[in-house]
């Protein structure tokens, strides 16, 4: 599936990023082409969570740069908003609104941010929910969903935007294992259809199933990165090794 | 009786007064109390001792509205003494010592050049007073008047002063005798309007029921107080016109 | 009506028992009225406090900092002084200074009446308190919440519009239930400055007929069922504004 | 005090205050004493009260609740009265006439809501503590009474905490209404100063006063509460 | 491992149990004997967490009989905390006391509960720190912790009543895969110590390799059982059939 010389659409160049005392990112560089699919895999803490954080903004950079899609990230005068309509992001944790019903909260935006008419955006938003096979809760609210269900309706608010660039964050990290397959099955399908993708996962045989190129992350650095197929069957650096050992 | 005993066993008199009433009752900034009826209750500590055949202390209980009839019933203090009218409701509830003490009628006080005539005049129109004051239930009900009232007196001043009132009601006597005394000039823009009192009502002092032997020792001392026109001395002492009850009350009691 | 009136005048003849604002006439429109002048009060006053509340949590989020620290000023000095001193100082100080409440030289009513006094001195004290709870509410907004909002392009304002603001009042609404209860309470205050809410009359009533006990228990039955009229209100708006899966 | 009044203007209104500063502050003590000792009380009464409320057993939890919601709903005033009405003022102890303070009253008083108001916080803060918290305390065969107080209470402690500083910081004020029981604190004493002193002007800077005292005495526990709520906050995350 | 004719130490005869209108048991048996090793799999939403509730009393039952080590867990006059000082439990979110120590934590109920000789207890806790490899932590704060930490200090808390039957519930399910290791690793030295385990568990393999027999439940029922091996090389029921292959 990779694109070879395409133009890359993400670039990150020695990106440093503290807390504090605490230095997380420590010179982090990749390049993510157009509709490539980038997996980062790494221990808990080496600051996956954070390079996804920096793409879009919502944790500044310390030094270093950040290019999507032509727009500088740490330019001061950045407008924030022009940026996360081009790249959507999907946490761990859903975070859908609890006082909007599922069709609301994939409509909101769209209709809020970008001020589009709303008959558009409601056959698009419907057009999303068929697509995560949720048509049926459209109108239910989201504390009256399950945890698969809920991270689906994420996905569908997050590619309600059109975004150029789609971000996921351990999107199952909580999920029981039916519903990981379901979630991961939708991811498969956005990425089937050409977009961008940059995802954080724990699932190694989905990561592998999917992805043109896995990053491990460790400490703060990106140890190696590799085709898929390379990196699991022959890694090169001692902690990827030890790493891919643990994880059952 | 009781309440006489108990006076004897404790050798000092609890008297329930509202002690922010001046210049009847008022505390200076040492917490002591003065005015026309602590001179009067003073005298009395002198006459209910000889009574009981021991000197005694006098304890001032301060009371609201809210609490002094609980205060008598339950023995708290043993009379109450403070500008208290008496109405036929009020007798159902506690002994009153005749003869009355004293009687006071509504006064007005407003700006210079405020005409009023007669109370029709002030029906329906805003009048400053007391909280307590016996004076408001009736001018509303029976004149129709808007009564505006506030805690203290200086708060019903203020308010007159403001315009926030065309008037205020209070005691005639305490009227006249604050003007008598006005020496900074306070109220130079202000009169007394000069109406028929409505009603003049006596004042008197109360106890519980059921101590004839207080109750006649209180007696005797109100009826020595208008023979020798203790009253009426006290009165002037503080500045106020004595009402005609005073002279009324001296004339019936000299004669016996 | 008239059997009640009877009943009571009864009672009274027969016991003592002075419930002289249930048979009397002109007591019982007075308190009637004072009853009403209280409901008034109460609903006034709690719109202002909503009103002066809310503004005081914007601005408290304005990033010009002197116009902060003066609404914190504010917050300060009205939620740790008595209410009633409060009052006093409206209405003897900027009342009697700017001539607020003068009758005209026609007689024509003055400007501000102490109900209106009353309604202002209620805004402002609970003003201070809705303010704070409003803070509490949004700071108990999940931080990844308003992530969720910002990755998905929402301004500062919109976020707070359409997100963290409807999500801050619903967490909000118990405490401001209790704050609502308190607002009814303290509408007795307005007896110092002498509007005839139902305590003054009550005040008033007892003063004449020397009927103390009969009196404060005709009140505390006032005030219970004042209460659980805006408990019911309280019940019905968190029924209304109730979202499946937020709170029970 | 002679000399500070000399500072002023004799006829000026804070030379005519002055003088009544010493009372105003003895007034202000008794303020201060009895809303400390009727928190006091109010605390362990409340916090029994509102373990009651959540017990399981209906004959125990629906009363409690149902006096909570009586205590809290009552005006303070009423309360105040009521507890005047009913205790007596004095007991004869063989010759000797025993008469309690005014003071106790209105302690007795002011506990009354506060035990209805702690009750509730005391609710609250113990709903606020997760479920699981109270399944692992019986996973691990703790009883009761023992998950109320070595597991539950010392989590909800944080929560409990502002709400129950504001309340003082309400009882504080609210003690002005002790002048019912007889208590001439210094809402009371301000009263008195503006009925004796005749002098125009004297409204302001009299409630000023009081207003300054309450301010003074208040702002610095409600600063503390705050400091403890982010002190707590740090060690118990969730 | 298994011990073929060995005393049945928890016995659950046709369990049902229904919240509200939902029936979430729909007729439990099973038996497991002492220091048998069973796991329990099946979907989110099965039942299988109720179940464990269920045996030692934190929910009651509606109809059947639990008997664990001779004790009958719906006697009304059943002394709940005999039976739960003879039953461990060990849960997914850890539920670790924030407001004590790791040391503290784990002596907390064997003093307060058993009344047994502190010097012992706190041997033996630190025994079994050591166990779970946490001797460093004993002073930290649960807060201070890592998932997987927390998760081994309530393994430790268990233990330390020395229980008869430990339960283990979804234990490495909201952990990242390393942190998952541990706990396992944690969970077989138990094992291996002949402690009766009853464990539900979303890692297959770990079931697989650790258990004497695994029950698969969906929809309240325990639709098969049969020794590892059989199971999962062999599912009988076309359920069980669906579900293994969903999981990756
Ligand atoms: N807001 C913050 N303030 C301080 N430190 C932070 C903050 N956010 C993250 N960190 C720290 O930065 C480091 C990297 O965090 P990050 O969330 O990127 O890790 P991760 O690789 O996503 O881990 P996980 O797999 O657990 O999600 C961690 O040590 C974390 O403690
Ligand atoms: N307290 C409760 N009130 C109402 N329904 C409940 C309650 N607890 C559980 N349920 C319901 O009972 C069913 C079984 O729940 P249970 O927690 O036993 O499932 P589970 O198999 O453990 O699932 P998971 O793998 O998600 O933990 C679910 O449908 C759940 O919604
Ligand atoms: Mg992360
Ligand atoms: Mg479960």
């Amino acid at each position: 599936m990779k694109a070879e010389n395409a133009t890359p659409q993400v670039i990150l160049k020695d990106v440093r990023k503290s807390y504090g005392q605490l230095e997380v990112l420590k010179g982090i560089s990749m390049s993510v082409n157009r509709s490539e699919i980038v997996s980062i895999i790494g221990p808990s803490g080496s600051g996956k969570s954070t390079i996804l954080r920096c793409i879009n903004a919502l944790a500044p950079v310390n030094a270093g740069s950040i290019n999507v899609a032509g727009i500088e990230v740490n330019d001061p005068k950045l407008d924030e908003r022009a940026l996360r309509r081009r790249v959507g992001m999907v946490f761990q944790s859903y975070n859908l609104f609890p006082h909007r019903t599922v069709l609301q909260n994939i409509m909101m935006a769209p209709l809020q941010v970008l001020k589009q008419n709303r008959a558009d955006v409601e056959q698009r938003a419907r057009a999303l929910l068929a697509k995560v096979r949720l048509s049926e809760k459209e109108n239910a609210y989201p504390g009256e969903l399950s945890g698969g269900q809920q991270q689906r309706v994420a996905i569908a608010r997050s590619l309600c935007m059109n975004p150029e660039v789609m971000m996921f964050d351990e999107v199952t990290a909580a999920l029981d294992p039916e519903t990981v397959k379901e979630v991961l099955t939708t991811i498969r399908d956005v990425a089937a259809e050409g977009m961008t993708c940059i995802l954080v996962t724990h699932e190694m045989r989905f990561a592998r199933e999917i992805s043109d190129t896995v990053y491990f992350t460790d400490q703060g650095r990106i140890v190696e990165s590799n085709n898929p197929k390379d990196f699991f069957e022959n890694p090169q650096d001692d902690r990827t090794k030890a790493f891919l050992d643990k994880v059952l | 009786g009781e309440v006489l005993d108990k006076i004897k066993d404790r050798a000092r008199v609890t008297v329930c007064t509202n002690v922010n009433n001046p210049p009847n009752v008022f505390l200076d900034s040492s917490g002591t109390a003065k005015g026309m009826q602590v001179d009067l209750m003073e005298d009395m500590k002198g006459q209910l001792g000889k009574v009981v055949g021991k000197d005694l202390a006098i304890e001032l209980v301060p009371t609201l509205p809210a609490n002094r009839v609980e205060f008598l019933d339950r023995g708290k203090c043993d009379m109450i003494f403070t500008s208290l009218t008496v109405t036929p409701e009020r007798q159902k509830l506690i002994q009153f010592v005749e003869p009355y003490y004293y009687a006071a009628g509504p006064g007005l006080q407003t700006k210079k050049g405020v005409e009023l005539k007669s109370w029709d005049d002030v029906r329906g129109k805003p009048i400053c007073s007391n909280q307590g004051s016996s004076w408001n239930v009736p001018l509303e009900r029976d004149y129709g008047v808007t009564i505006v009232a506030f805690q203290t007196q200086q708060e019903v001043d203020q308010s007159l002063r403001d315009g926030r009132c065309i008037a205020l009601v209070s005691d005639d006597s305490y009227l006249q005798a604050r003007f008598l005394t006005d020496k900074d000039g306070v109220w130079k823009d202000f009169e007394i309007q000069k109406l028929p009192a409505f009603s003049e009502g006596p004042w008197g002092l109360a106890v519980k029921f059921g101590d004839a032997d207080l109750q006649k020792a209180l007696s005797d001392i109100t009826t020595e107080w208008h023979a020798s026109g203790k009253v009426i001395d006290t009165a002037k002492k503080w500045g106020f016109t004595p009402p005609k009850f005073s002279y009324d009350m001296q004339d019936k009691y000299k004669k016996q | 009506m008239e059997l009640i009136a009877q009943f009571f005048e009864e009672l009274y003849h027969r016991t003592g028992w002075n419930f002289s604002v249930l048979y009397n006439a002109w007591e019982a429109k007075k308190y009637v009225n004072g009853i009403y002048i209280a409901l008034e009060l109460a609903l006034w006053g709690l719109l202002g406090a909503m009103i002066i509340g809310a503004l005081c949590c914007f601005l408290r989020l304005v990033r010009f900092a002197p116009l902060r620290w003066l609404v914190t000023a504010y917050i300060e000095f009205f939620r740790n002084t008595p209410g009633l001193a409060q009052l006093y100082f409206l209405f003897f100080g900027l009342g009697s200074y700017f001539q607020l409440s003068t009758y005209g030289q026609n007689g024509e009513p003055p400007f501000l009446s102490p109900f209106k006094f009353v309604v202002i001195g209620l805004s402002l004290q609970y003003g201070a308190f809705v303010a704070e709870i409003l803070r509490a509410g949004i700071e108990a907004v999940p931080k990844t919440t308003k992530e969720a909002a910002e990755a998905l392009g929402y301004g500062r304002w919109a976020a707070l519009y359409h997100i963290v603001m409807p999500l801050a009042f619903r967490i909000s609404l118990p405490a401001l239930g209790n704050n609502m209860a308190q607002i009814v309470k303290s509408t007795a205050m307005a007896y110092a400055i002498a509007v005839p809410e139902a305590l003054y009359v009550a005040h008033e009533i007892w003063t004449e007929h020397f009927n103390v006990i009969e009196m404060m228990n005709v009140v505390l039955l006032t005030y219970l069922g004042m209460m659980w009229i805006f408990t019911l209100i309280v019940r019905l708006i968190e029924r209304w504004l109730h979202v499946p899966g937020m709170g029970r | 005090m002679t000399t500070i009044v000399s500072w002023f203007d004799p006829g000026s209104v804070w030379a005519i205050l002055i003088p009544w500063f010493p009372l105003m502050l003895k007034g202000f003590g008794l303020n201060i004493a009895i809303s400390a000792l009727s928190m006091l009380i109010g605390i362990f009464a409340g916090a029994v009260l509102g373990a009651l409320q959540m017990s399981k057993i209906k004959a125990i939890g629906a009363p409690a609740r149902f006096l909570t919601l009586f205590l809290r709903n009552s005006p303070w005033l009423v309360i105040v009265f009521y507890v005047m009405f009913l205790m007596p003022f004095e007991m004869r102890i063989g010759s000797h006439w025993i008469s309690f303070p005014d003071w106790v009253k209105a302690v007795v008083a002011f506990s009354l809501p506060v035990t209805g108001y702690i009750s509730e916080i005391v609710r609250g803060g113990m709903r606020s503590v997760p479920t699981t918290q109270w399944e692992a305390a019986a996973a691990l065969a703790f009883g009761p009474v023992r998950t109320a107080f070595s597991v539950i209470l010392p989590q909800a402690f944080r929560q409990m905490l502002p709400p129950t500083m504001n309340l003082y910081c309400s009882v504080a004020m609210a003690t002005s209404l002790a002048n019912i029981v007889g208590v001439q604190e210094v809402i009371t004493v301000t009263q008195t100063i503006l009925t004796t002193e005749t002098k125009p002007g004297l409204i302001l800077p009299a409630y000023g006063t009081t207003l300054v005292l309450f301010f003074l005495y208040v702002f610095p526990i409600s600063l503390l509460s705050r400091r403890l709520e982010k002190i707590w906050g740090k060690g118990i995350q969730r």
